[in-house]
């Protein structure tokens, strides 16, 4: 019978598989001499394609910009660093694959990555297994307010950054607002805490609507906003539609103030936008802006200094992304180069614990045994897009 | 204005099944030809075979002198051979006169002769002209026939094969078409009629074939053969054939 | 709810519909003419925008480049099934609907490699304030997508209706046997067909890109909705596309105004369901010979 | 005593009455022949009797029971069989397997314990020597591994009636079993039915090879335009006046032709 | 002498399948390699249900990925929340998913061809927001995270080897058992349906029972494979079971060959690697590597056009061919 044909060449394939990378070890040992040149091995899991490459690509330009720095001025300790790069194509499945394979088979030392949330969290139970930190450039809140002690995270998640919005707002008089976001992972994490601090920062929100990734027209759920008569509205969003809310919201001549956060803190939100994003207020980390840091400060300088650097290497500004993965290989360098003694996952994950005071450019990071985010409200600034481009609010 | 249409030890069948066996006929020009023959004679096939909606084994067709054997349909009909096929094969969710129009698809968009034919065709059948804008599935059964035969005439065919064109039909439309296949003839238009209704279609041509299991079992002119016992064994059986 | 506020969720929806109606044309074309249903009608979609938004990179006019770019789609239509499909036709429409799946997968990472990984954007075609129908706010590129789905409705229609290749094509759709018949190269029909849906697909892909910006990745959920739409009409229908598309976008903005816009998606497609358990053949189909 | 009786039954299309008020019986152990002009509605007739289209009106009865409107698959297992005018054979298929699925109808197995099983049940063994049985009655048992796409026409049409038979019928309705076949393979299949109706099933042919009609039936049915016309001996149905015209064409002076 | 063959061959192939599986981590313990052949092993679990539903049945479904999901989360809440063991939630899974593909099957068999596939991508796309929004069950778009290990009579299997033996030995199971189906009456009955479903009836073959029994037994041992997914990998998220996913196995199955069963397993094997190259070719170089993940998506496309369009029977149709051979050399 033809179907059980199946069973005999699945074991002829199993067995063609099995072989392979048994010639293949040899190949790894090799590589595990202990000289002082010998690089450290890191990993970095991105999202080189799929719906995250927007994402994962800045990420990688920031990293290979860094770690030419840092290898050009001698390394760290005098031994450069070499990154292992990964796609995992916005797949969790693939993430969690490329994790156990830098892990096992290229004996990094920590993993930088992924750029999404969920693909981040699709490597944990492995790397926490292997005992291998990650340091994330994902923003979702899960990453460590689900805590785990190999866990790190660069961007300010929004626990951070919605609470520091809604003062902005309250602040502005904007005591009623409409919420729209979208059903991704960013969106509902933001959602909850918009709903779960709106009392605290003072303001009530009227309406709550939603859309998904892909959605075309946003204005039915604008109209509903509208309804409900709102001082403010509220964007909580990542990804090309946002900028159709602010487009929609313009059309039906809405006159209340758009609110945003990090995730349209990008330039294709300004393009998208175009005139309706004039007047719209965001609240993130400081790069847009670096005199935000305040000019003479070490950040200003961090800041400048990565731009220009950026600028000179890519052709465009960096944008949060490429800061969020700047912060991740500076962490794990300035952790290389604070061990004493020998330099393994462990004394390394123990290293980064004892961050504090380093300057980055999602903030100033100071990480503990209990905070793997290491970053506060003071990290954030409200800008207001102006012609064309961001500039600080007030 | 007719040619002539020589089938010369055609085989066809479908797949493994062998239907036509080594079947020679021929319609001189302006001439009407009758095959009948008993379901699943494979009078069917024949027509297929030549119009070439099915590919021959063997054999060969010829037109006016012009090996046709084994082209596509659509370059067949550009060599002036239109087939009214089996059930008619109308395009039913379009109009009278659309059917008409995609009937003389194979001419060139300015042929001159395409207006002439549509007058001519809707001399025929009047009520082609009247219904012009009626939806054909909606026609009657003798109305859809008409325009079946209609739709053939405006690719400006020089033969003309007709595939039980009475099937179905009442005896006054029947009547009614079988005039208008009288009309074409004496125009001069060759004719190769397939029928099951055999007195009816040898009143009408002028010679005749029959066909049985595939193969060509008796021809001759029209009157002799309506008399010929051996038609009515063709169709009703009886005594084991002689000829066989 | 107010008048005003219920014109405007039903602008909303015809605005979203008249999209789907589209790329539901784009599909329905094809099916008409060769009973599968094309993967990759997504894909012209977003080739649509993002080649449009190319050609205005290249210093070329909005409406030029758009022109260009529905031009272009409807010849990688064209050489798609050429090159692609025509060959394979015998083998089947599983074979043929697996190589548009595949199509659809090249043509979506070819425009990564080419465009990149990023949102595109294109200026509205003519910029200015909404305008006020009976207390609704009107985009004026809502204008231009009504407006070119009428112009390719019309066409269309007079395309089929009056010329000789639409008759031809409607002749195909109803039995290629008998279009042979008349003369009709059906082979040619088959191609013309991918060209005519790649442009539809392109049309939309173009209209659209103002409000929306686009990206590689923009044809997928568009295919769905264009697909849902064709069949909540009636596969083959393009009078019932058309409608279907209208319906599934209403459904979508009525949703939201009455229901929640959190399940908008799963209630639209439950009511398809619905709808294709009760009238398996769509609201307009009839009981048609299914090919598959 | 009728073993089948079809009373009144009618079937519409649209405007089309395919099927007008028929009504007939069929004895045990008989064999009776359905003919008529193409388009007389017999191919339809026997959809409405087998369960494959449902009648407008009228009244099935098999062996006493009523089987109007009942499931194709539930009509077949209560004893009633039939062969297609288009064989429906499982093209992919070897002979011995087309009949075995049918011979199956036996075979108590359920996805579970076919799952669960090892080698082949006594069920099963069974069931494959029915069918080899059935192909040697048929008289094709050469081509039993052959697959039924690769096979000649005239084995085909055995081959599904020998298909037809593992469903261990007590009526047979065959829908023009000696389509296509020539004069050789058409004596092998009258050879082949008086052998099933010699072993106990009751048979009803829808043929137009009226040699063939004329030899085997006890008794013809003639249908013209969906309504039952005739209905008799053959020798007496031959010399019908009716018949004649429905097939032969009226010699119609009267409508002017 | 073909008796025989066919009375043995099955369990001769499984017993070198088996041992094939076996060998693999004696061989190369290569955690990476037994991560890949996890996704490969969950992946042949629901081919070999699809080619059962859509190969050999002919009954297509564009929503077989909702009840890979189905199983993953039942399970995963069973075992998480409600603390069941883990063979307990792992058939709840199953049971649910089958019974989710029984209640889709009633109304959506009287559909065939393009409005099945419609109807069942609209089910797919349902289940994708009830996974997206149940968050309680599902956690939501951010994913169910730190499921726990399978656990069979008390003994956590935590180990990659042992994951990875778990879920190849259920597929070899699986196979066997639908190996053994396709052998028996239903398998015969299925692909009578397929053929022709008029010959089917005339069979006296209950065509509809059937098909919503194949129906609920192809979504079953998906979500059986869901059930393994969420418990190996031990995370999910609604994306994993997406209508792009869908639109895969469906993929793969006509790759493989419908009718075949062997061919659609292969193709599962292959397409399911094909991402993950450089698990099989170690001393790939890394732009390599990184060349091959850019255009992972045009080789897959193209990969999918190339293999129907040489061989339009797919890789079942090859075997079969091959197989042909094999005899005729055995005649000489």
């Amino acid at each position: 019978m033809r179907g059980t044909k199946v069973l005999a060449v699945v074991a002829a394939v199993l067995l063609a598989l099995a072989c392979l990378p048994v010639g293949g070890c040899s190949v790894d040992g090799a590589a595990e001499g202990g000289e002082g040149s010998e690089p450290y091995r890191i990993g970095a899991v991105l999202s080189l394609t799929g719906t995250y490459a927007g994402l994962g690509i800045p990420e990688k330009n920031a990293i290979e910009l860094e770690v030419a720095r840092i290898n050009d001025a001698g390394g760290v300790g005098g031994r450069p660093i070499e990154v292992i790069y990964e796609d995992d194509a916005t797949d969790a499945a693939k993430s969690q694959a490329a994790a156990v394979r830098l892990i096992d088979e290229e004996g990094v030392l920590a993993i930088i990555g992924a750029s999404g949330t969920g693909q981040t969290m699709a490597m944990r139970a492995d790397a926490e297994r292997a005992g291998v930190p990650i340091i994330s450039m994902a923003g979702g809140s899960v990453i460590t307010d689900d805590f785990s002690e190999w866990v790190f995270q660069t961007p300010w998640p929004n626990r951070i950054v919605v609470p520091f919005v809604l003062d902005q707002m309250a602040a502005a008089g904007h005591t009623s607002i409409g919420l729209i976001s979208d059903t991704g992972g960013y969106g509902v994490d933001g959602r909850d805490y918009v709903l779960a601090h709106a009392g605290e920062a003072g303001v009530t929100v009227v309406a709550d609507e939603t859309y998904n990734a892909g959605d075309t027209d946003m204005s039915s759920q604008l109209t509903k906003i509208r309804a409900a008569e709102p001082d403010a509205v509220l964007i909580w969003a990542a990804g090309k539609e946002a900028a159709i809310i602010a487009r929609n919201a313009r059309q039906l001549n809405m006159t209340q103030p758009l609110y945003g956060g990090s995730g349209i803190a990008r330039a294709e939100f300004i393009d998208g936008a175009g005139e309706a994003a004039e007047g719209v207020r965001l609240g993130t980390g400081k790069i847009l802006v670096p005199e935000a840091f305040g000019e003479g400060t070490e950040s200003y300088e961090v800041a400048t200094s990565f731009i220009s650097r950026y600028e000179d290497a890519y052709g465009t500004k960096p944008d949060i992304f490429a800061g969020h993965a700047y912060d991740a290989i500076g962490l794990v360098a300035d952790a290389l180069g604070r061990i004493e003694g020998e330099v393994t996952s462990d004394s390394l994950r123990d290293a980064l614990e004892k961050t504090s005071g380093w300057v980055g450019i999602d903030g100033t990071f100071t990480y503990s045994a209990t905070d793997h985010n290491g970053l506060t409200q003071d990290e954030m600034v409200l800008y207001i897009i102006e012609g064309g481009t961001w500039r600080l609010d007030r | 204005m007719g040619a002539e249409l020589r089938i010369d030890g055609l085989c066809a069948g479908y797949g493994r099944v062998d239907v036509l066996r080594d079947v020679t006929l021929r319609v001189d020009a302006g001439e009407m030809v009758t095959l009948i023959g008993s379901n699943g004679a494979g009078k069917s096939t024949l027509l297929k075979a030549v119009a070439g909606l099915l590919r021959p084994a063997a054999g060969t067709v010829t037109l006016g002198g012009v090996p046709i054997t084994g082209m596509a349909p659509e370059r067949i009909v550009r060599q002036r051979l239109a087939l009214v096929p089996e059930g008619r094969m109308l395009f039913g969710p379009l109009t009278v006169d659309e059917n008409l129009l995609i009937g003389a698809h194979s001419r060139p968009a300015r042929d001159a002769g395409v207006a002439a034919d549509l007058e001519r065709v809707r001399m025929l059948f009047p009520m082609l002209a009247e219904r012009g804008a009626q939806i054909s599935a909606t026609l009657s059964g003798g109305e859809q026939q008409m325009l079946a035969v209609g739709r053939a005439l405006m690719s400006g065919p020089e033969v003309l094969l007709l595939d039980e064109p009475s099937l179905g039909l009442a005896p006054r439309v029947i009547a009614a078409i079988f005039e208008a296949l009288d009309t074409l003839r004496s125009e001069g238009l060759s004719i190769l009629l397939v029928e099951q209704d055999a007195h009816l279609a040898l009143r009408h041509a002028d010679r005749g074939y029959v066909m049985r299991n595939g193969a060509i079992a008796l021809e001759g002119p029209a009157d002799k053969l309506r008399d010929d016992e051996q038609v009515r064994h063709a169709y009703l059986g009886g005594r084991p054939e002689t000829r066989e | 709810m107010e008048a005003a506020e219920f014109l405007q969720y039903v602008i909303a929806g015809l605005k979203s519909g008249s999209i789907y109606a589209l790329v539901a044309l784009g599909f329905t074309v094809v099916y008409g003419s060769t009973g599968i249903i094309n993967f990759a009608q997504g894909e012209f979609f977003m080739l649509g925008g993002v080649l449009t938004v190319w050609f205005y990179g290249l210093g070329l006019p909005v409406p030029i480049a758009g022109l260009a770019a529905v031009a272009t789609t409807a010849a990688l239509g064209i050489l798609f099934e050429r090159f692609a499909l025509r060959k394979q036709r015998s083998a089947g429409p599983l074979v043929l609907v697996i190589i548009t799946i595949g199509g659809s997968m090249v043509m979506k990472s070819l425009a990564r490699h080419l465009f990149g990984p990023d949102e595109l954007s294109l200026p509205e075609f003519t910029p200015g304030p909404s305008i006020d129908i009976a207390g609704a706010a009107v985009e004026r590129q809502a204008l231009w997508v009504w407006g070119l789905t009428i112009v390719a409705v019309v066409v269309l229609w007079w395309l089929y209706r009056k010329t000789r290749l639409g008759r031809a094509m409607r002749a195909c759709s109803i039995s290629h046997d008998a279009a042979r018949l008349m003369g009709i190269d059906t082979a040619r029909i088959v191609m013309v067909s991918f060209g005519i849906a790649a442009a539809l697909g392109a049309l939309a892909g173009f209209a659209v890109t103002p409000l929306t910006q686009t990206s590689w990745d923009a044809g997928a959920a568009i295919g769905v909705k264009g697909f849902a739409a064709a069949i909540l009409g009636g596969l083959g229908n393009p009078v019932a596309s058309v409608v279907g598309g209208l319906v599934l976008g209403l459904l979508e903005s009525l949703s939201v105004a009455f229901i929640s816009s959190t399940y908008k998606d799963a209630i639209s497609l439950a009511v398809l369901l619905i709808v294709l358990f009760a009238r398996p053949q769509g609201l307009f189909g009839s009981a048609r010979r299914e090919k598959v | 005593m009728s073993l089948l009786a079809v009373r009144g039954l009618t079937r519409r299309f649209g405007g089309l009455t395919a099927v007008d008020d028929v009504s007939f019986d069929v004895h045990e152990g008989s064999i009776k022949a359905v003919i008529g002009p193409n388009g007389a509605g017999k191919s339809t007739l026997f959809n409405l009797i087998t369960g494959f289209d449902p009648p407008d009106a009228g009244s099935v009865r098999f062996d006493g029971r009523e089987i109007t409107g009942q499931r194709a698959d539930r009509i077949v297992r209560s004893g009633l069989a039939r062969t297609f005018q288009n064989t429906e054979l499982f093209e992919e298929l070897s002979a011995l397997e087309n009949v075995r699925i049918a011979a199956d109808l036996g075979v108590r197995a359920g996805f579970v314990r076919s799952a669960l099983r090892v080698g082949l049940t006594a069920g099963e063994r069974e069931s494959v020597e029915q069918a080899r049985r059935l192909l040697r009655l048929a008289g094709i048992a050469e081509f039993a591994q052959a697959r039924a796409s690769d096979m000649p026409h005239g084995t085909r049409r055995l081959l599904e009636i020998a298909r037809a038979l593992a469903t261990t019928p007590r009526v047979m309705l065959l829908d023009e079993p000696a389509a296509g076949l020539n004069g050789a393979e058409t004596r092998t299949l009258i050879d082949a039915l008086y052998r099933i109706r010699d072993a106990g099933v009751t048979l009803v042919v829808v043929e137009h090879d009226m040699g063939l009609v004329m030899e085997i039936a006890e008794e013809i049915l003639v249908l013209d335009r969906g309504a039952k016309i005739a209905e008799g001996p053959p020798l007496l149905i031959q010399k019908d006046t009716a018949v004649i015209e429905a097939y032969l064409g009226e010699e119609c002076a009267d409508v002017g032709c | 002498m073909i008796r025989t063959r066919l009375a043995f061959s099955p369990y001769v192939a499984i017993a070198i399948a088996a041992a094939a599986v076996a060998a693999v981590p004696v061989l190369s313990p290569d955690r990476y390699l037994l991560k890949v052949l996890v996704y490969v092993g969950v992946n042949v679990i629901v081919i070999a249900g699809l080619a059962l539903l859509f190969g050999h049945a002919g009954q297509i479904s564009m929503g077989h990925a909702a009840f890979v999901g189905i199983g993953a989360y039942t399970s995963a809440y069973c075992v998480g929340h409600v603390g069941l063991p883990w063979l307990v939630g792992a058939l709840a899974g199953t049971a649910l998913a089958a019974a989710g593909g029984l209640v889709l099957a009633l109304p959506a068999l009287r559909l065939r061809g393009h409005y099945l596939a419609m109807a069942t991508l609209g089910f797919n796309e349902i289940m994708y927001v009830a996974f997206r929004e149940a968050r309680g069950i599902t956690g939501g778009g951010d994913g169910l995270g730190g499921i726990s290990y399978p656990e069979v009579a008390g003994l956590s299997i935590d180990s990659p080897v042992g994951v990875y033996l778990l879920v190849w030995g259920v597929a070899l199971v699986v196979l066997l058992l639908v190996a053994n189906i396709l052998r028996s009456r239903p398998g015969r009955a299925m692909r009578a349906l397929h053929a022709t479903e008029n010959g089917a009836l005339a069979c006296g073959i209950d065509t509809v029972g059937l098909k919503i029994r194949t129906f609920a037994l192809s979504a079953g041992l998906a979500g059986l494979a869901g059930a393994l997914y969420a418990h190996s990998v031990g995370f999910i998220s609604p994306g994993t079971f997406g209508l792009d996913q869908s639109v895969i196995y469906v993929a793969i199955v006509v790759v493989g060959g419908a009718g075949s069963l062997a061919g659609p397993v292969l193709a599962a094997i292959a397409l399911t690697l094909l991402p993950y190259a450089d698990a099989l070719i170690p001393g790939l170089g890394k732009d390599a590597v990184a060349l091959l993940q850019d255009w992972e998506a045009d080789i897959y496309g193209i990969a999918m056009i190339a293999v129907v369009i040489l061989a339009p029977a797919g890789i079942g149709g090859l075997l079969t061919r091959l197989r042909i051979g094999r005899a005729g050399e055995a005649h000489v």
